[in-house]
């Protein structure tokens, strides 16, 4: 079928991308990463990373507010939980359908400035709905507890289909409950279906396009195009991306809470997709496996646990191994997150992908150019 | 009447407060065009050379505490008051004014070294990365300072003699109950002083001079044979210097942990944006109307009919602000538009 | 004759504050030809470019292609019209490739301002790549078409800058200098690429320093000073017009 | 790499089994917990040791406070496993413990950082339980967070002893099965709070409430409120303040000019700090109004907001849970015990989260089952004392202990760097007690 269509090395891309999204309860097993909860969050993640290089990729225009879409998707699944049926398909198209609508007036406001000012237009928009579903929001939003499915809720379709809750409400995928393995294929596989349309994006004259306005707005307002709508569809495919990864997080956990709107939210995106790389098609993905595993398995080691792991070593060095590597796990996981910033960024110029394609490319350095029209993978 | 004119007090004072935050940041940010996610750390560290210097003043003998019998607990008398008595006390109740002292060298070294070892190799690398490893050494500057002095805050109060309120009201002739904090009228002060200060130099010194050049055009400023970079290493330096005073003296009204500098971080981005990007002179006017209009959108009054307005006022006057004037307040074009 | 004027300029005055640019320019582009703007430093070629295609909006006065008024317009409106320029420092897009560099004002011709497909891909884009492949092998860029822009040389630049304009087949191309900062052979080369497709019937209106170029390409010639039209005609009236050459070489001769 | 040796077992291992590669047939069932009358998650009857998940902020403004909870978890589990002094296991009445583990076997833990964010704080729980195989997860420092995680325990069928939450609803309308509070809450600290308010400023009074605009904030506003208007005390004006707003200046102003006599502070944590210190140097300390002094009062202190707010906690009052300086057999031997292991005294969050480790493990002991429904049967209406403070109960309705409030007051004198509060009263628990309905909420059932 035409719609799938891709160039040869596109397809090994792509396949290459699912198996090693399918099979990560397998690769990651041994660093420890291989437990529902963790993979659910990278694939749910690299979701938003892969949207928000869509925006911040391609036509270079940095968001600093794209939580706010991420929160959106929540409230919105976990209020279609409520409201009409536990099943997780309409909560995530209206979760994502809304976040687009937001993502529409927001980018549209925004979109009339450039440079920081976009940035902070965007940034100040985030941070308004984050302290108003915080505080005067409540009733919406459950405030500091967070939004909750309870049993009592009125679920009117389940009700009209005589679909019977026991136990606590979970979000299904037609009775296919959407916890521990389940939830998370289901967000590898729409996360998949992202990664392609991401790629088919980069890979269009539309992607080309925006890339071209990155390069030189102004030679393309010359050379015949409204810029405005091309970027307002970025913001916008983008704002959806996260308001999906938004609502994937509330159907693996229907609890929405406002911190996830929090600039520092919106912050960790653009991390991921710096750390990983601007502009490359996995570079996202990478940023977000690597900061989620940092921030989950980092600190949860304890002294004990170091003890346990250097036991092999002799009593002497053991102690010493353990003292040394103490202040970067546990509760100094942020130490070894900032440090991995400046290294990263210090020693990979470009981030991750781009800066081992460098290292790799200078090694032999004949490098052949790219025979692909389009951004590189 | 008089709930209006302490607002407007309370509004100069965070007002100075911002404008000092965003002055720093605006040199580095507005100027040598880096996007310092960094600068929030170097107000924090001002902060921690009071608190330094605080631990330095009180360094204690110890002296068991014989009351409690569950484990060794010690009392604390400070070395200074078992050498000096007296005098001893008062340089300890004096620690955040003399800290400054401190705070110049220490802030000003801090951010030399920053620049020459780290900013200075970002000059020509993307906005994206400049965010990264700024933000990845705000990162390491807090959990250093975290894994030294813990996670909660640490009183470090203004001297006694300046610890209550003055009485303006009775000053000028208004009502008794015009009172406003010694501290917070000298923070203001102090505010006002730093920022002349800083203008004067840019604006008098042949040295302010060529950095004004510099920042507006780098390229030709470098093709007449003066060496911009050095200088931009020194402006770099003063607002790091900036921040760092900025830093010390808001001790008193906020006791500092090893946060306190991501808390202003967003709000000092803000604060320059509104400004306008390259303007000195916009940082210092965006801090005050923010400033002010905060403190007037937390009056019951006000809140009573926009419900949660204080929550949201100082972006949404940056978004206002942004909407009618491109580049902020006084903004010059091109400057970090792409 | 008045139905083979492409672009009318009437009575077009440009002040920038106190200063008075273009006063009054009066100025008539025919179908098919080549016609230059010539004129001393300041006097104001680039601002009447500007003004043609939306960059500048003029204090009064109107600017009609092909009969319709396009002052107030925005850039893109112009170009779609049919009216694309060649800017005189290179405007390309640096990050992409020398053949995405000229897919894009390709794209632009056939898609309009505006369309949303995300979902085609470009490497089906045969006929786009056809053109720009095509326009490539005239400017002689199409060995080194898969190699990033930004790291072209200043005359390579300034080809594929041509080479953008071109492959729009705009009605009315306005060209900046489209030969400075080009070597004698460079420039050789450029003239003889325009020259050979002047027959294509693309009207051209050249503004140029180099007189070499000018009297070779133009078939007519307007001379603009301190922001008036001071002569007009083809090359040989210009040519011995002591008006001209009075603003031209002032009293030094 | 990997931090536990143990392996994932009980539902986790079962779920990877079936639905390792997606293939399952498993409409139907339900696929989270895999649970019958005999099997429940992370079932530890075949190992050799028992896990248990200590969740405590780590990062952010209450990493002290965490640092705190861990090391009370660390000596509590040390205690259980025979180690050390033995501190409250000695004291604890009646208590089932032995001091070998729990049931016999060796107890272990995984700890995580909440980050004092319900997202974070809820897949640290995950982690813990998911991966690590952990049976019981406790800690954390705010109500939102202890909320969240106790609900995300209730689904996961895995007992939730919450660590310092102080709002009603913890126990009261987001009350849980699987859920349990040692720690006092907003309406016990106006009910401690009144008679003490009432001795010591009298009926007539003007208060004004500096509220943090969250859940925590307006249940604390509501319950001292309540208290305060029952002794005749007038409500000036009840102001929300933004959370984390550092300068609270404006908000203090409006004070002065108010007529209240007293300033109510609904903070914790940097909040409290922050306003308090900036209220004292607006001179509400040491003003008069309506003839009275002017008095501030702070209904939730603890120990390191104490620290944090210097000399400007002096003689002002609060209610905490726990003090240090109590003299009771219980709260000697856990101060000595953690004492003698890190220097210094344990903070009221250390103790409400020893005491719930304790209490626990007790539990186990007393249903002879690690299952958790045989657990909460056990916790549910259990009488204690010996743990510092006084005669105890976890009703059985809401799974809030009833103990003693203590009413304190910010040292004037202090003896020590520790000696911040001078407990005032220990305000006996029948005055503070309070029919478990009136905030509605629902336990639901232990499946």
């Amino acid at each position: 079928m035409k719609i799938f269509k891709l160039s040869r090395n596109d397809t090994i891309l792509m396949l290459g991308f699912a198996i090693a999204i399918l099979l990560m309860p397998i690769w990651l097993q041994p660093i420890g990463a291989a437990y529902p909860d963790l993979l659910q969050k990278f694939a749910i993640f690299g979701l938003f990373a892969i949207g928000f290089n869509i925006l911040f990729g391609l036509t270079g225009y940095l968001s600093f507010g794209h939580a706010v879409f991420l929160g959106i998707g929540s409230y919105t699944t976990v209020w279609t939980f409520k409201l009409l049926s536990m099943n997780v398909v309409p909560a995530v198209i209206f979760g994502t359908l809304l976040a687009g609508l937001f993502a529409v007036v927001i980018g549209y406001v925004s979109l009339r400035r450039t440079g920081i000012y976009f940035s902070i237009l965007t940034l100040a928009f985030a941070q308004m709905s984050y302290n108003l579903a915080y505080s005067v929001l409540t009733p919406i939003t459950n405030g500091e507890t967070g939004l909750r499915v309870l049993r009592d809720d009125p679920r009117v379709l389940d009700g009209l289909f005589g679909v019977v809750q026991e136990g606590s409400p979970v979000g299904n995928f037609f009775g296919i409950n959407m916890q521990g393995y389940p939830g998370f294929y289901f967000c590898a596989v729409v996360l998949i279906i992202g990664f392609f349309i991401s790629l088919r994006i980069f890979r269009s004259p539309f992607g080309l396009k925006l890339t071209a306005i990155k390069s030189n707005q102004n030679r393309m307002r010359y050379t015949g195009f409204n810029t405005r709508p091309y970027l307002l569809w970025a913001f916008v495919i983008s704002g959806m991306y996260a308001g999906m990864a938004g609502s994937l997080m509330a159907v693996t956990d229907p609890l929405a809470g406002a911190e996830r709107m929090q600039w520092t939210a919106s912050g960790e995106v653009v991390l991921m997709t710096i750390l990983g790389g601007v502009g490359t098609l996995i570079g996202p993905m990478l940023g977000a496996l690597l900061i989620k595993y940092f921030e989950n398995i980092f600190s949860a080691f304890n002294e004990s646990a170091l003890h346990d792991m250097f036991s092999f070593l002799p009593s002497l060095l053991e102690n010493l191994m353990v003292t040394v590597v103490h202040p970067f796990v546990g509760d100094g996981w942020h130490l070894t997150l900032g440090t991995l910033f400046m290294v990263i960024v210090i020693f990979l110029p470009g981030g991750l992908v781009e800066g081992v394609t460098r290292l790799f490319k200078r090694r032999k350095s004949d490098g052949v150019s790219a025979k692909n029209p389009g951004p590189e993978s | 009447m008089d709930a209006i004119l302490l607002q407007i007090l309370n509004g100069l004072d965070k007002g100075g407060a911002y404008a000092l935050i965003a002055l720093g940041l605006t040199l580095v940010f507005g100027t040598l065009g880096v996007v310092n996610f960094a600068h929030g750390a170097l107000f924090m560290l001002g902060a921690f050379c009071a608190v330094t210097f605080q631990k330095i003043m009180t360094f204690s003998k110890q002296v068991k505490d014989e009351s409690i019998t569950f484990f060794d607990a010690y009392k604390e008398i400070p070395y200074l008051e078992i050498w000096f008595g007296e005098t001893g006390t008062m340089l300890i109740d004096w620690v955040v004014p003399l800290s400054i002292l401190l705070a110049i060298p220490v802030m000003l070294l801090i951010g030399l070294i920053m620049e020459r070892g780290l900013i200075q190799y970002f000059y020509k690398r993307s906005h994206a990365e400049q965010i990264l490893v700024t933000f990845g050494l705000a990162i390491v500057i807090q959990e250093i300072i975290k894994s030294f002095f813990g996670a909660n805050p640490i009183p470090t109060p203004a001297p006694e003699i300046v610890a209550g309120s003055a009485n303006i009201g009775a000053l000028f002739g208004l009502s008794d109950s015009v009172v406003y904090p010694y501290w917070r009228l000298i923070y203001l002060a102090f505010a006002f002083v730093v920022i002349g200060a800083v203008f004067a130099f840019l604006q008098f010194t042949t040295f302010g001079m060529v950095v004004r050049a510099g920042m507006a055009d780098r390229e030709t400023v470098s093709l007449l044979g003066i060496n911009v970079e050095r200088r931009f290493t020194i402006v770099f330096g003063i607002a790091a210097v900036v921040a760092g005073l900025a830093g010390v003296m808001y001790t008193p009204i906020l006791p500092p942990d090893y946060h306190i500098g991501m808390d202003f971080l967003v709000l000092s981005f803000v604060v320059v944006v509104v400004g306008g990007m390259g303007s000195l002179a916009g940082a210092v006017a965006a801090g005050f109307l923010l400033g002010i209009l905060q403190s007037f959108a937390s009056m019951n009054e006000i809140k009573a009919i926009f419900p949660g307005i204080d929550q949201i006022i100082i972006y949404l006057v940056a978004v206002v602000i942004l909407l009618t004037r491109p580049r902020g307040l006084l903004g010059r074009k091109g400057v970090m538009e792409d | 004759m008045a139905e083979n004027i492409v672009l009318n300029i009437q009575n077009v005055d440009k002040t920038f504050g106190g200063l008075q640019a273009l006063s009054n320019v009066n100025l008539q582009i025919e179908e098919g030809k080549i016609h230059a703007i010539i004129g001393p430093n300041g006097a104001g070629k680039s601002t009447l470019l500007n003004v043609c295609i939306g960059r500048l909006e003029p204090t009064s006065g109107t600017v009609r292609f092909d009969g319709e008024i396009i002052t107030g317009k925005t850039p893109y409106e112009i170009n779609q019209a049919g009216v694309a320029r060649v800017f005189q420092t290179p405007e390309i897009f640096p990050e992409l490739t020398i053949l995405e560099n000229v897919m894009i004002p390709a794209l632009a011709k056939r898609d309009g301002a505006f369309s949303f497909n995300p979902f085609k891909l470009m490497s089906d884009e045969t006929d786009i790549l056809k053109e720009a492949e095509h326009v490539l092998e005239d400017m002689g860029l199409i060995d080194q078409m898969h190699d990033h822009s930004g790291s072209m040389s200043r005359g390579d630049k300034r080809r594929l800058e041509l080479a953008m304009g071109l492959v729009q087949r705009p009605r009315l191309l306005l060209l900046d200098e489209p030969t400075a900062g080009m070597s004698r052979a460079d420039t050789n080369a450029t003239i003889e690429t325009l020259i050979r497709i002047k027959e294509r019937g693309m009207t051209k209106v050249i503004i140029e320093h180099d007189m070499h170029v000018v009297f070779s390409l133009a078939d007519k010639i307007s001379v603009l000073a301190q922001g008036a039209i001071i002569a007009e005609g083809v090359p040989d009236e210009i040519r011995g017009n002591p008006k001209v050459q009075e603003a031209y070489l002032g009293g030094a001769h | 790499m990997s931090i536990k040796v143990s392996q994932p077992n009980g539902w986790t291992r079962r779920s990877v089994l079936k639905t390792g590669l997606g293939t399952a047939a498993m409409a139907g069932a339900p696929m989270f917990f895999v649970r019958n009358a005999h099997a429940f998650t992370n079932d530890p009857s075949n190992g050799s040791s028992v896990i248990l998940g200590f969740n405590v902020p780590q990062t952010g403004a209450y990493a002290d406070e965490g640092a705190d909870e861990l090391r009370a978890y660390q000596l509590a589990v040390k205690h259980l496993n025979g180690e050390g002094d033995g501190g409250m296991m000695n004291t604890m009445k009646p208590s089932s413990l032995k001091g070998n583990g729990i049931l016999g076997k060796k107890v272990e833990y995984v700890t995580g950082d909440t980050q004092t964010k319900s997202d974070a704080a809820r897949a640290s729980a995950k982690r813990m339980i998911e991966k690590d195989g952990a049976i019981m997860i406790t800690g954390g420092s705010s109500s939102g967070v202890a909320v969240a995680v106790q609900s995300l325990c209730q689904e996961a069928g895995v007992v939730f002893m919450a660590g310092l939450t102080h709002s009603n609803d913890t126990t009261g309308k987001d009350k849980r099965k699987y859920g349990f509070r040692h720690f006092f809450n907003a309406y016990m600290s106006g009910a401690a709070l009144g008679p003490v308010l009432e001795k010591e400023f009298g009926n007539d009074r003007q208060a004004y409430h500096l509220t943090a605009d969250y859940t925590w904030g307006w249940t604390q506003e509501e319950s001292i409120k309540n208290t305060t208007e029952g002794l005749g005390w007038k409500t000036n004006a009840a102001v929300r303040t933004p959370l984390g707003a550092g300068d609270f200046s404006q908000y203090i102003t409006p004070v002065l000019n108010s007529g209240a006599d007293v300033l109510i502070l609904n903070h914790y944590g940097k909040d409290m700090i922050n306003s308090l210190t900036q209220s004292v140097q607006f001179g509400l300390r040491d003003k008069q109004v309506n003839d009275k002094d002017f008095k501030i009062v702070v209904p939730l202190f603890s120990r390191l907001m104490a620290q944090g707010a210097g000399e400007n906690i002096k003689g002002i009052f609060g209610t905490t849970n726990w003090n240090w300086s109590l003299t009771d057999e219980g709260s000697q031997a856990f101060v000595k015990s953690f004492g003698a292991e890190y220097g210094f005294p344990p903070s009221q969050a250390a103790h409400t989260c020893y005491v719930q480790t304790l209490l626990y493990a007790n539990a186990i002991e007393v249903a002879g089952t690690f299952n958790p429904c045989g657990v909460i049967e056990a916790l549910e209406g259990f009488k204690f004392d010996g743990m510092g403070n006084g005669a105890t109960e976890y009703r059985a309705e809401d799974h809030q202990c009833f103990k003693d409030v203590l009413v304190v007051r910010g040292n004037e004198n202090p003896s020590s760097q520790f000696d911040l509060l001078e407990v005032v009263q220990q305000v006996p628990r029948s005055q503070v007690e309070y029919d478990a309905a009136i905030f509605g909420g629902e336990l639901g059932a232990c499946a």
